[in-house]
């Protein structure tokens, strides 16, 4: 377990350099001079000349990422061009409440979609396991912002239940969470439906009925704890499409989060802000990946052994 | 060579007559066929592509026709699914609309299937470095959130049609070069693949002749469960305001101008986004009867 | 005076595997640890062994299909170990082979005439009524209904498919066969018909076998000479009177004994043998055998035992009979 | 001979696929005495092992029992509610199968799989079920049991699993002992070992053995009685002796002449024409017919009867039906 903890924490770092190489390189990628885009497009000549070499533009490229490395590793991800503040109390103000977004979307996800798995694969074609897959196959198919706005529509504007958008109180959580982990619920319920199925056909099945064991502890116990495993991998994957989706959800709910940030900061062209957020989602994606990997060592013992 | 030998080995096997010669594509329809789901679905995406082509021709109303006389009016006889804030004829939008969702969710997973293709088959095939490298780009691009990645690639490009494709192909590289490796280790471990190495088969006749066709079931199942998301993400960017720009019909764009006269006028964004959904939906169930009669291996 | 076909000479196939925390300290795996052994022509050589001994890797490197990590193997004067690119395409269709499994050795999306067929196109036959004919024949000789070689391979039963598998191996004429266990997946009654169609096709064709089996019975029905692998090594070879008249090694001793016999008016005193075969990962030291011979001794435990030829043509390697 | 165990008579085992019915068992019935070992033997398709699935109740999706009775102990099995043949299952009948590599769970310790069985058939403390545990396992000959119930079954090689399984099955001192194919997938010298070892259970615990097996040098070693099965049904049921001196369904006998003997020295191997034919293409008459080297007019009409012959074995076949009429 060791071993592979140690082995999975080392294989990130070629990925955390590239990543930080693509992120570097965005500032350059963007057509025109990145002097030019810094200073302002009102900026004398003279001006921009002294904004290159402040940041140290005029340096060769490798140079410039060393430099760039050298702040990132201090805490330093550049100022914002827009506000003039550091980026990393930017990102501080906006960061718990998209930490608590994605968590309470996660958990709600989770719910649904073991529920809805564990029921279709245990009630196999009847009507449990149809109306489902429905539910499944439509929350995948759903956009995000239209659901959004239809649960504003409804809950909010029409009942008027919960809060149209913002973060007040708790109850300002319920329609964002739903709105986000929705999609995610339906990926789970559909995986976690066909690795239960899957591992339903297993030789061990089989065994634990000739012992006599009754089907309920079969599927909860034999079965549950070995689909999982690929339940718990999937699960990180989807993360990504989480941090994505905080983005789009966000903005409907006017939420006070980095994804509101980065949408705003596109429209100012705030690159370096855009430039530390995007560095951000990828970090905090991996860094669920690693935790999933870690769980998924867990649970397997085969590897816990190894 | 004919010796009374030979006719004995011959009655061993049995001549019995074998049943009516079944190739693999028949086999395939018929297993089609039988999934009712992915069968309806199916007519439905059919459905889709003849709106696509000929839907902009048939329309009551050019979809840029300001009337300011019928601003955000609810359904009835003459607009059938009510006007937007311009007045303009919302039904004829969402169906010019089909044309651009269709088009960027094709060609963007076109794109990327083909690249990604490209790459996997090169990186299962050759393995060592060649794998090496492939698949270490591919976990870079991975470690980018999908929508996080066409965000930066559309700040870079700036907003606009084109460049949500680009950013949603490169998004979709990874993926297939994942798949299609997978499916290419499997192929070449394949006993039949094995069979044609020994009998001294050229590496380029390996690949495109037998492992190429092995992963192509994969490929096909893959790319249609990708134009539903493909579809979705496009509208998202959209929506955002990084992808198709007003007045574009196009249905991301036409729901985030309506969002604002939601508590009045809620058909103008209810009616988008059915029209998404249902898009999504068809492709979604589509690619799973698909892979239930392909490819069961696959999961989402 | 039998004319050797191939010579093996301390054919080795090291895998690398890992270990150590960051999975760098080499450890190899050896599959197969310098064996040496003749093909006559004309003659059936059995390998037999149980799971990890090396058997298939053996026939696999006679096939190139595994890269071995040393040794020569010698056909008509040529290494074809160290061959390499179009010199190596073009012996290869001296070799051939006949696989397990008859499902997953034929390509599901070809009909029988193209998969018996593909060798020769791409050895270069470009006539195609050519290729029909020899496709037609091939199908005939092996107890194939040539009328159904547009039918696709998963329209045959198990034993029908092993017979395409046959054809598609004779159909270049190769010198040698390599047969990796192709029985062993069959049923009885079925295993009965191929194992006398490879009898009739080597009468007829002049054919040399390496048959693979783990099945002590089936190899001795067909082989003249067998080896018998453990661990990599060849533990004992012999004609296949001698070898079961009077087994020399205590392993060779062991398996005879273990093969169930399909009479029960036959008593056997067994030799039931301790304990289970080491992993091929980790293979004791000296001789391979030494944790479950029942006559391990001293120096059993340290030095690798020579290989000797005991009786004429009876190769043993064992510190008993040194 | 001992009072009859198991009674399995007029089995009739369907499975569905789609509108097609296949009768994977058609007609089974035989018996089984307390403590003898009697072999079911077969080739793959012939029903065999949906025979022992029938038995257990075990049948996958699409497979039904239409037909027939299996009393065991006087109890009809097919008669009893899911919860009481539960009670039946893993004690008083146990199952033991070909893989032993997939057939244990491999998240599970292997005391807690073994445990497990101990505690759903008893009123034991966890504490007794795990000293009952290890005793057993002592008792199939795996060495340092007490460390073993805390190893988790990919450490284990195959032999072991598969002791682990006679284990989990012997666990609960069952009267019965169901092992379907349980050799097939070792290797021959741990082959030895496991025949050995139930064997020797055989003897010490009077737990009676249906042997399911194609290798007919197992069937020899094992069994006092031999049931041959073609196609669903049975052929020819006899005791071990008789059957390798004088087979006599044509099957039977092509069977053996099929199977190489070591030390034979045969130049040729006999061998059966033709395929096993599937279940959906079934000949008319006698299955066998089309592949026998006796075949009448007759078998290729009618079906002929299981019926008793002069040495007290069993044969469905007309040859010796034949003789007797006349």
């Amino acid at each position: 377990m060791l071993r592979y903890t140690i082995r999975r924490v080392l294989g990130l770092i070629p990925i955390l350099i590239g990543i930080s190489i693509f992120v570097f390189l965005f500032v350059h990628l963007i057509p025109g001079d990145p002097a030019r885009l810094v200073a302002g497009q009102d900026a004398t000549v003279k001006d921009v000349q002294l904004v290159r070499e402040r940041l140290g533009l005029d340096k060769p490229i490798p140079l410039q990422y060393l430099t760039y490395m050298d702040n990132l590793l201090h805490g330093n991800l550049g100022i914002s061009l827009k506000t003039q503040q550091p980026v990393i109390h930017l990102i501080a103000e906006r960061f718990m409440p998209t930490f608590w977004l994605s968590f309470f979307s996660l958990a709600w996800a989770l719910a649904a979609g073991l529920l809805i798995g564990v029921v279709s694969a245990t009630k196999r074609n009847k009507w449990q396991d149809y109306s489902g897959m429905f539910l499944a196959v439509s929350g995948l198919s759903l956009p995000s912002f239209w659901l959004g706005l239809m649960a504003i529509q409804l809950f909010a504007v029409d009942l008027g239940l919960l809060p149209t958008g913002g973060l007040d109180s708790w109850t300002s959580y319920i329609l964002p969470s739903f709105t986000l982990g929705t999609g995610i619920a339906a990926v789970i319920a559909r995986f976690t439906r066909s690795a239960l199925m899957d591992v339903l056909k297993e030789d061990y099945i089989r065994t634990g009925h000739a012992k006599g064991l009754p089907r309920s502890r079969i599927v909860w116990g034999h079965a549950l704890k070995n689909a999982m495993i690929p339940v718990v991998t999937m699960t990180g994957m989807q993360f990504g499409f989480l941090l994505g989706g905080s983005v789009v959800v966000e903005t409907v709910f006017s939420w006070p989060g980095l994804g509101r940030l980065l949408i705003d900061s596109i429209s100012y062209r705030d690159y370096t802000v855009i430039q530390a957020e995007i560095l951000l989602f990828s970090l905090e994606f991996l860094l669920i990946n690693l935790i999933v990997d870690i769980i998924y060592g867990f649970l397997n013992p085969q590897i816990r052994y190894d | 060579m004919a010796t009374e030998k030979q006719i004995e080995t011959m009655e061993w096997a049995g001549t019995s007559p074998l049943p009516a010669r079944k190739s693999p594509f028949s086999r395939f329809m018929k297993k089609l066929i039988r999934q009712r789901l992915a069968f309806v679905s199916g007519i439905g995406i059919i459905g889709l592509i003849i709106i696509a082509i000929i839907g902009p021709s048939i329309i009551p109303y050019k979809i840029t026709t300001v009337d300011y006389q019928y601003v955000l009016q609810g359904p009835s006889a003459r607009h059938w699914l009510g006007t937007d804030p311009y007045g303009r004829d919302l039904f004829s939008r969402i169906i010019a609309g089909t044309r651009i969702s269709l088009s960027v969710g094709f060609f963007s997973v076109l794109a990327g299937a083909a690249a990604g293709t490209f790459l996997g088959l090169l990186a299962g095939f050759y393995g060592k470095w060649v794998d090496s490298i492939i698949m270490r780009i591919c976990d870079i691009l991975f470690a980018f959130p999908g929508m996080i990645l066409a965000i930066g690639i559309v700040a870079i490009l700036g907003p606009g049609i084109m460049n949500v494709v680009i950013a949603v192909s490169i998004f979709n590289i990874p993926s297939f070069a994942r798949i299609v490796r997978s499916s290419t280790l499997s192929a070449r471990a394949a006993l039949f693949v094995e069979a044609e190495r020994s009998i001294g088969a050229k590496n380029r006749r390996l690949i495109w002749r037998h492992i190429f066709p092995e992963t192509i079931s994969t490929i096909i199942v893959y790319f249609t469960m990708r134009i539903g998301t493909a579809i979705l993400a496009a509208a998202s960017l959209s929506f955002l305001g990084l992808g198709a720009q007003p007045p574009s019909p196009e249905w991301g764009a036409m729901l985030s101008s309506g969002r604002d006269y939601l508590d009045t006028s809620p058909f103008v964004t209810l009616f988008p986004g059915l029209a998404i959904f249902f898009t999504v939906l068809v492709f979604n169930l589509f690619g799973d009867g698909l892979r239930d009669v392909l490819d069961p291996k696959i999961k989402d | 005076m039998p004319e050797p076909l191939v010579q093996v000479k301390n054919l080795k196939k090291y895998y690398p595997a890992q270990s150590g925390i960051l999975g760098l300290k080499k450890v190899a795996v050896k599959a197969v640890d310098g064996i040496s052994f003749t093909l006559n022509r004309g003659e059936t050589f059995g390998l037999v062994g149980e799971s990890g001994c090396g058997k298939s890797t053996t026939g696999r490197m006679l096939m190139h299909l595994t890269e071995p990590t040393d040794g020569q193997i010698i056909f008509e004067g040529k290494d074809l170990a160290s061959l390499k690119g179009e010199e190596l395409r073009s012996e290869r269709r001296h070799f051939q082979m006949i696989f397990q499994d008859p499902y997953a050795s034929l390509s599901p999306r070809m009909s029988v005439r193209a998969i018996i067929e593909e060798p020769l196109i791409i050895h270069g036959v470009k006539d195609k009524s050519e290729r029909r004919e020899r496709v037609d024949r091939m199908m005939e000789l092996v107890g194939l209904n040539s009328d159904q070689a547009d039918r696709y391979s998963y329209e045959f039963s198990g034993g029908q498919r092993q017979r395409i598998g046959i054809a598609r191996a004779l159909v270049l004429n190769p010198d040698l066969i390599i047969a990796d266990e192709p029985v062993s997946a069959l049923d009885v009654s079925i295993q009965s018909q191929i194992v006398n169609l490879l009898q009739d096709l080597q009468d007829q064709l002049g054919l040399t076998y390496l048959f693979i089996a783990h099945d002590l019975s089936v190899i001795e029905h067909i082989s003249n000479r067998i080896a018998v692998m453990y661990l990599g090594r060849i533990m004992e070879l012999a004609g296949k009177k001698s070898l079961y008249a009077e087994p020399l090694h205590p392993y060779t001793q062991a398996l005879i004994s273990a093969i169930p016999i399909p009479d029960p008016q036959i008593k056997r005193e067994k030799i039931v043998l301790k304990g289970d075969i080491p992993s091929p990962a980790n293979p004791p030291a000296g001789c391979p055998f030494h944790t479950r011979c029942p006559k391990a001794m001293d120096i059993c435990r340290t030095v690798r035992p020579e290989t000797i030829e005991k009786q004429p043509g009876h190769f043993v390697a064992c510190h008993l009979y040194n | 001979m001992g009072q009859p165990l198991l009674e399995v008579s007029h089995l009739q085992t369907t499975f569905f696929d789609g509108k097609q019915a296949l009768n994977a068992v058609d007609d089974v019935s035989f018996t089984i005495h307390e403590g003898e070992t009697v072999g079911l033997v077969g080739e793959s398709g012939c029903g065999k092992s949906v025979t022992s699935l029938s038995i257990m109740r075990l049948l996958s999706s699409g497979g039904k029992i239409m037909n027939g009775s299996i009393h065991f102990n006087g109890q009809n099995l097919l008669a009893l509610s899911e919860k009481e043949m539960r009670n039946i299952r893993g004690n008083e009948i146990a199952m033991v199968f070909q893989e032993p590599m997939t057939s244990l769970n491999p998240v599970y310790k292997i005391g807690k799989q073994i445990d497990e069985a101990i505690i759903y058939h008893n009123k034991v403390t966890k504490k007794e079920a795990r000293q009952r545990t290890i005793e057993t396992l002592k008792n199939v000959g795996i060495p340092r049991a007490e460390e073993i119930v805390r190893e988790y079954p990919f450490q284990l090689s195959g032999g072991m699993r598969q002791r682990v399984m006679i284990a989990m099955a012997m666990v609960c001192k069952p009267k019965l002992l169901i092992a379907d194919e349980p050799t097939t997938a070792l290797d021959v010298t741990i082959q030895a070992q496991i025949l050995d070892l139930m064997r020797e259970l055989n003897k010490k615990n009077g737990t009676a053995i249906l042997l399911i097996t194609h290798d007919l040098g197992v069937v020899a070693e094992m069994c006092e009685r031999v049931i041959v099965m073609y196609c669903g049904k049975v052929v020819e049921e006899t005791d071990v002796q008789s059957l390798f001196a004088h087979p006599h369904h044509p099957y039977t006998q092509g069977l053996l002449a099929s199977t190489p003997k070591l030390g034979e020295h045969a130049e040729r191997l006999g061998s059966i024409k033709g395929n096993v034919p599937s279940l959906n293409h079934l000949p008319k008459g006698c299955r066998f017919a089309p592949r026998c080297p006796k075949a009448m007019a007759i078998c290729r009409e009618q079906v002929p009867a299981l019926e008793a012959l002069d040495d007290g074995g069993l044969c469905r076949c007309f040859l010796y039906q034949a003789k007797k009429a006349r």
